[in-house]
């Protein structure tokens, strides 16, 4: 090869490098590894963290993967391949693409979906961008969060869109956590999170009304999940929501610490133009077959490069396949039962809880599958902590966010969790609990 | 056959065995549930299996066919790091485990940090970014936060080669800024006139890549360099070619204040038909106040988060929890699979394998966009002439390369060259 | 593209990361070691993968398209079957690891065996054949034992259906039998006068399955049975077709002596392009002693192996370990996962499915090969009068479905009728 | 679909059953469960089983099995297609066996391969019938084998050829195992295993020559891992062995409770028409194109019904596609280093276990990856009952078949067994012999 480029070593190849630039390779680095050893190296690595059961949430949910939705989702052909931006070397990627838009906007009974964004945290970001966009004649620059959303959300959004100068503000929240409107507030979008940050069900439909009287959108942040049993928010209020976001992990997506899941994003048509992202649609080719092609392409960043409606290029096509493979074999009675299941799980954790431990619900709302729970007399850090000794991840501490709340905690059980995990996790409050006493 | 799985769609199917078993109790208030049930598809386990395994066989994807999409570095994912990253000790980890429960990741996540650092020359790096162009989005807002930190509030304008990838301008916009192009010459090297012309107060920054998209090694970067940084501005390299140069040459001696670098590309995982990916920031001394939240910290033995009360200049949180963490470990398990020598083959086969072709392309009459510079791991040919003789376009030449099996290369960029491919076979190819 | 592995191996090629690392001592004596490397391809790990990805693709299979072939049983093999029985305390099980460290594995055996009983009506159950033709030579070594033990060695014959499987007449010469074909009569069921007249002192059995290849119910079985019995004889069941029956009538009750199970079909483990199978075999008190081992008791809480001290007059080991033991563990899960009504779907659907598409065949014009019957989970049609007409055969046919992306049914079997396709849409079918 | 069929109700499909015979389902099962609880449930069930490390060997050896071994195999294309016998469906998979048949030829060195048979133990017993079949006018029925024959296949073999009155004996052995012909014997084949069921390298050369001389065939039993490094059968002697067989779970098949694995079966080209099973050939079509089908299929069951060379049907193709891809990602080179770091293990794992412990070879000849020990003061079993407390499985204790060598242990060590894993199974070693003393 070396001879039929005309050089006489690999190095000439490199003879364009300044010699001031050229290193010579990374004297550091260790020698490569074989597979083989670092299967077992890592192996040792990864059993460090390994859980026995898993009552966090949070906006990450220890859900049954089918085993299918990964088998097929592993295949080279899903796995290897690019962006689809070639139709006819990606019709598999794109009718999945297509099919996976139509389920979700079935979910969040919207009218149109995008191929998702990074997460459920920059869709939300994403979404704060588009309303900025359409409410160009907008007095404000204000977007208005419900109380109790993510925390983590919250800043995610904030620090992407804060280069364009929006501001993001948080309503005041009620004793129970649940954000009631404030008249005076005049917001260009209004975010409401629904089940919110603790799990429990705002009162959507008030919220929602009031913001479209007050000329503001309204951007959803939704469970997926939840709305196999949840109204969706294309019917909150009188006109329903305008923009619908929400993270896919909790599709077939293992929490794998919290990465690589998908933000959906879904809006009524006559925004599409705005929606950022990729969108797949059918067409017809020359021959009158029909396939699949990404459409409104003009927006994307390689052909506007300044003008797009996002820097977005690579994304989350994996996880997105994995969320279609999932809700396809789940389908709507099993999503339901699914989110029945949770409900029902957190349900009886809770009454446990309460029945036989010093700890109490401390916002007594309903809720679908989170609940925040006050320990009273320990801090929630200092359960997490004891209940790791017994390999269980008791919840998330929300003293985190809010000091004055660092007694409680949120506990989730999702439909894995078995009747004797929910007992053996409230012995060990109790044990964890009574041994402060 | 492009039924879609509605199509198929009966009433009452189902795949009996992923439904959860029991009798459920609810304390949710009527109001709050659907009526309708929502219209996702009604199919067995069986129908399921096999209309998303034939959506499979109609992609083309590295593991069935050479790919030699420019830019793009569709190499090979090895099967290993995928197989080891799905470990139930990586998988089943929930964000919040407390530092505690996850030192196994976060040990991971450091080891990853000091091999970039090492790769790239710089001195900080945080792994949060989503993909490239979140690491852009980071890094620009680290540039922008420099500025404002300094008071520094007249810089508007970030330069950008009329060459640069797409997200490149992008990226400016969402952060605030203007971009401002700047041309290329003929030898596909930044038009240093250009340069100097553009670079005034409101310069807040230049970003580019070396090797450049036009796919040249960017020779006169120290220069470049200090006529930036003169000017006030900083240096944002894109790090989508840096395994041209792995072990050869480090942004961070060209002078470069922030990079992001794209794992799915130099380091191996896979693009999933459209992701995920990751794009890790590296930044220099001066920019280190400002990395995005949260990373991680080696104290003594223990490994330990870093959020932003210790880091009160930070530009924030990029992503709910810690980016897309399991490609993180793919990357790290590959580069420790490439090890310091393995490193090298990239950059070295990768620039052997682009040479080799360029030379074998030219032998057969195609014209290359900058015939008197080296290939680097990719490299341009115009189709002009082959446009205007036969009537058709670069895009026809395009789809019938996957008439043959083949796919396409990169068609239309960077957008300065006519007719044009860019073409990077990658280093794991053969001659097969 | 037929490029064999060979023809893209070039000399130095190879997977680097798959090579154990280290300096290695040896002490085996210099005659002992080849000279020469075994000519195996020499190729990177991409080479392999896009290799063996390809030749994937140019398999049909269950998972891209229906595939109703007579008698085989091409249902969905569940992948959570797959996956469960995969997990690392499975695969790492050394087979001669001691009871001790094994009761997960023995505990899954005993289930099976004490499922399949249930499901069959017999009284006691070995795993061990590899597949239905191991089950048949088990079963058939049995009957031989039977006899020898009772001293009756004059018994040299056994009989076969002229419908049956080929593997029944192969069997019978593996233990060192003469097999006699039997009759089938005009409405499919066994000839009962053939059979009088072929029963005798030198009848050491029959081979039998029930539905038959006929792809009808044998409505005289308890007839056939008195017969044989009478005669001295034992009967065989052919397991193969037990989806049919499954919760409906048990093989145990019609008269069966012994009877292997096809795993692979009736359990849904997956054929893997030729195997792996399972073939276990059930008997009843007439020949519990003579089983294969190894096989598994409960022995208070703790499970333990049966071996030949226990068992002197076993026919003894048929594999150096425990047989399929990986595939044993799956079709326990898919056992479990249909459970007490899911078995009786199996039944149901499989005949619902077939009798359907028979009933649409023949409103198509196709002709039955036994119009008066009942379809049972499969169905045989005769084109002999569409070959006479159109100068074709089933082979054509059959063929030119392939064109269409429909696997053709087993064609030519039973040997005893015509151009005949042997089709059988299996219960996991839906009407899309 | 009922009012199509022309009944009333499913059940009139099954009206042909006698009602003598007919029973309504299965009393005694439990109701079918969900993947979900399965997976939960079967997990528990395999943890009970999980080894930290595995010293044992004889027939199942814990290798490196590359990841892409299964993620291709199990490929729905190659898990759920049938068996290759329509040629057009199954290109794939044809061509996969005709590029396996090159590999194990190329590996023992014969010209001749099958798609495999079932394991190691039943390949021996096809090969047995096989020599007989080709030895037809042969004065005797004996088939003799080497002494240090693998028990297990001893006794397959003899279950499965004993009812054509086939007659399988061992030679007597040397005090070292090793055989050695005896000239009075004139078996019709004789069965030469190496390495041995001890680790144990035989002197094939001279056994070969000598069973030739006799006019008898020679059938190898051997490792193919082994032969990366070690002399192939096709090379033996003055001729080479007649048939080679072996089993193929050391070439990435995970040990699996033994099973499903594959066994090979390899000949001279003249004895072709005698080898049972399937075989893949090359051929062209009508049109010219090459493609790929099953050979010699006259000789099956389905054709040849009571004459066929074999009543083998389902097989283990799955396990033949995960061995090619083995071989193929291993090569020459690769195979070689794995067989020498087996080695190179199991002398330094033997080396430590007699400078540190009461343990002492049993045998002192050459070995490959596999070496017996003698405890001397307790039985192999109670070792390996102890050594299960720390989750070590220790080898394979011989007394099971030779209940005068219950104090030996037959240990392996593979080229996944570290350093350290090898000090620490000595340690445990010395523990357990030291608490005896
Ligand atoms: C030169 C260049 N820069 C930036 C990007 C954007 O990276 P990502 O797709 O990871 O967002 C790409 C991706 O193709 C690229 O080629
Ligand atoms: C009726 C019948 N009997 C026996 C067998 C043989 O079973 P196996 O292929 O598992 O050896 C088959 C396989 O197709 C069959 O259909």
């Amino acid at each position: 090869m070396i001879a039929e480029i005309g050089v006489t070593s690999i190095d000439d190849l490199f003879e364009e490098i300044p010699a001031s630039l050229r290193v010579d390779g990374f004297p550091t680095l260790a020698t490569g590894d074989s597979e083989m050893d670092l299967a077992r190296e890592f192996a040792a690595r990864s059993r460090m963290d390994e859980l026995a059961v898993c009552f966090a949430g949070g906006g990450c949910y220890d859900h049954h993967i089918p085993a299918a939705v990964w088998d097929i989702t592993s295949r080279g052909e899903f796995l290897t391949a690019y962006t689809p931006y070639q139709a006819e070397a990606s019709q598999g990627t794109l009718q999945l693409i297509y099919e996976f838009q139509t389920m979700i906007s079935a979910l969040t009974g919207m009218e149109v979906a995008n191929a998702s964004v990074y997460d459920g945290g920059s869709a939300l970001a994403e979404a704060v961008l588009m309303a900025v966009r359409l409410q160009k004649r907008h007095a404000s620059k204000q977007v208005l969060s419900t109380a109790a959303l993510h925390p983590n959300y919250f800043d995610t959004a904030t620090s992407i869109v804060r280069g364009q100068g929006i501001v993001l503000d948080c309503m005041a929240p009620s004793e129970d956590g649940l954000s009631v409107p404030d008249a005076a507030d005049s917001p260009l979008a209004v975010v409401i999170q629904q089940p919110n940050f603790f799990g429990n069900l705002e009162d959507v439909d008030t919220i929602v009304d009031w913001a479209h009287e007050q000329g503001a959108l309204v951007i959803a942040v939704v469970n997926p999940i939840s709305l196999g049993l949840l109204r969706p928010p294309g019917s909150w209020g009188e006109r329903g929501a305008d923009i619908v976001v929400g993270d896919g992990q909790p599709l077939g997506i293992p929490m794998a610490s919290g990465g690589p899941s998908f933000g959906f994003m879904c809006t009524r048509s006559k925004f599409v133009r705005q929606l950022p992202g990729r969108i797949a649609g059918r067409t017809v080719d020359v021959d009158g077959k029909s396939g699949f092609t990404l459409t409104l392409q003009a927006r994307e960043q390689h052909i506007r490069r300044g003008k797009a409606t996002s820097n977005i290029c690579t994304n989350q096509g994996l996880l997105v396949t994995a969320g279609t493979i999932y809700m396809s074999l789940m389908g709507p009675a099993g999503l339901r039962s699914t989110a029945q299941a949770c409900h029902d799980r957190t349900l009886r954790l809770v009454e446990k809880i309460e029945a036989e431990t010093f700890a109490v619900r401390a916002m007594d709302v309903p809720f679908f599958h989170e609940c925040v729970i006050d320990l009273q007399s320990i801090s929630a850090d200092a359960l997490v902590d004891r209940l790791a000794s017994r390999d269980i991840l008791a919840g998330v501490p929300l003293g985190h966010w809010w000091p004055d709340r660092a007694t409680q905690l949120l506990v989730c059980a999702t439909e894995r969790r078995t009747q004797e995990e929910i007992d053996s996790f409230v012995d060990s409050i109790s044990w964890a609990l009574g041994a402060n006493a | 056959m492009s039924r879609t799985i509605f199509d198929i769609s009966a009433k009452g199917g189902m795949a009996w065995s992923q439904h959860p078993r029991g009798e459920w109790r609810s304390e949710i208030p009527e109001e709050h549930l659907r009526s309708d049930a929502p219209r996702l598809p009604e199919v067995s386990e069986l129908q399921v299996v096999r209309h998303f395994t034939n959506l499979s066989r109609k992609n083309f994807a590295i593991d069935t066919a050479f790919y030699p999409l420019g830019s793009c570095t569709m190499k090979y994912n090895p099967r290993g790091a995928h197989r080891i990253a799905s470990l139930p000790g990586f998988l089943n980890r929930h964000p919040f485990a407390p530092a505690g429960m996850s030192q196994g990741f976060l040990g991971c996540l450091f080891e990853l940090q000091e091999i970039l650092k090492e790769v790239t020359g710089m001195v900080a790096v945080s792994l949060s970014p989503m993909a490239g162009a979140q690491g852009e989005l980071a890094g620009v807002l680290m540039i922008r936060a420099y500025h404002e930190a300094r008071g520094d509030n007249a810089r508007t304008e970030i330069l950008v080669p009329t060459a640069a990838h797409g997200t490149n301008p992008a990226t400016a916009t969402m952060c605030g800024y203007r971009s401002r192009e700047i041309a290329v010459a003929e030898d596909g090297d930044v038009d240093i006139d250009a340069l100097k012309a553009a670079l005034g107060p409101s310069t807040a920054g230049i970003m580019l890549t070396n090797p450049s998209t036009c796919a040249v090694f960017e020779r006169r970067i120290e220069e470049i360099s200090s006529l930036v940084h003169e000017a006030g501005g900083l240096l944002y390299y894109d790090g989508a070619n840096l395994n041209a140069i792995l072990g050869k040459a480090r942004p961070g001696a060209m002078g470069f204040d922030v990079l992001p670098l794209n794992l799915h590309k130099t380091f191996a995982t896979p693009h999933g038909g459209g992701g995920p990916g990751a794009g890790p920031v590296a930044v220099n001394e001066r920019l280190k106040p400002y990395i995005p939240i949260p990373f991680v910290v080696k104290d003594g033995e223990r490994f330990r988060w870093i959020e932003e009360v210790e880091m009160p200049q930070s530009i924030g949180r990029l992503s709910a929890f810690m980016g897309n963490a399991g490609i993180l470990v793919r990357a790290l398990i590959y580069a420790r699979m490439l090890g310091r020598e393995g490193m090298l083959r990239v950059s070295e086969f990768a620039t052997l394998n682009a040479s080799y072709l360029a030379a074998r392309l030219v032998a057969a009459g195609f014209q290359l966009a900058y015939p008197t510079r080296r290939a680097t791991h990719e490299f341009l040919i115009s189709l002009q002439a082959e446009s205007k003789e036969l009537g058709i376009n670069a895009m026809d030449f395009a789809k019938r390369l996957l008439d043959y099996g083949v796919h396409a290369p990169t068609t239309y960029f960077p957008l300065l060259v006519p007719e044009c491919f860019l073409i990077e076979p990658t280093e794991t190819e053969t001659m097969d």
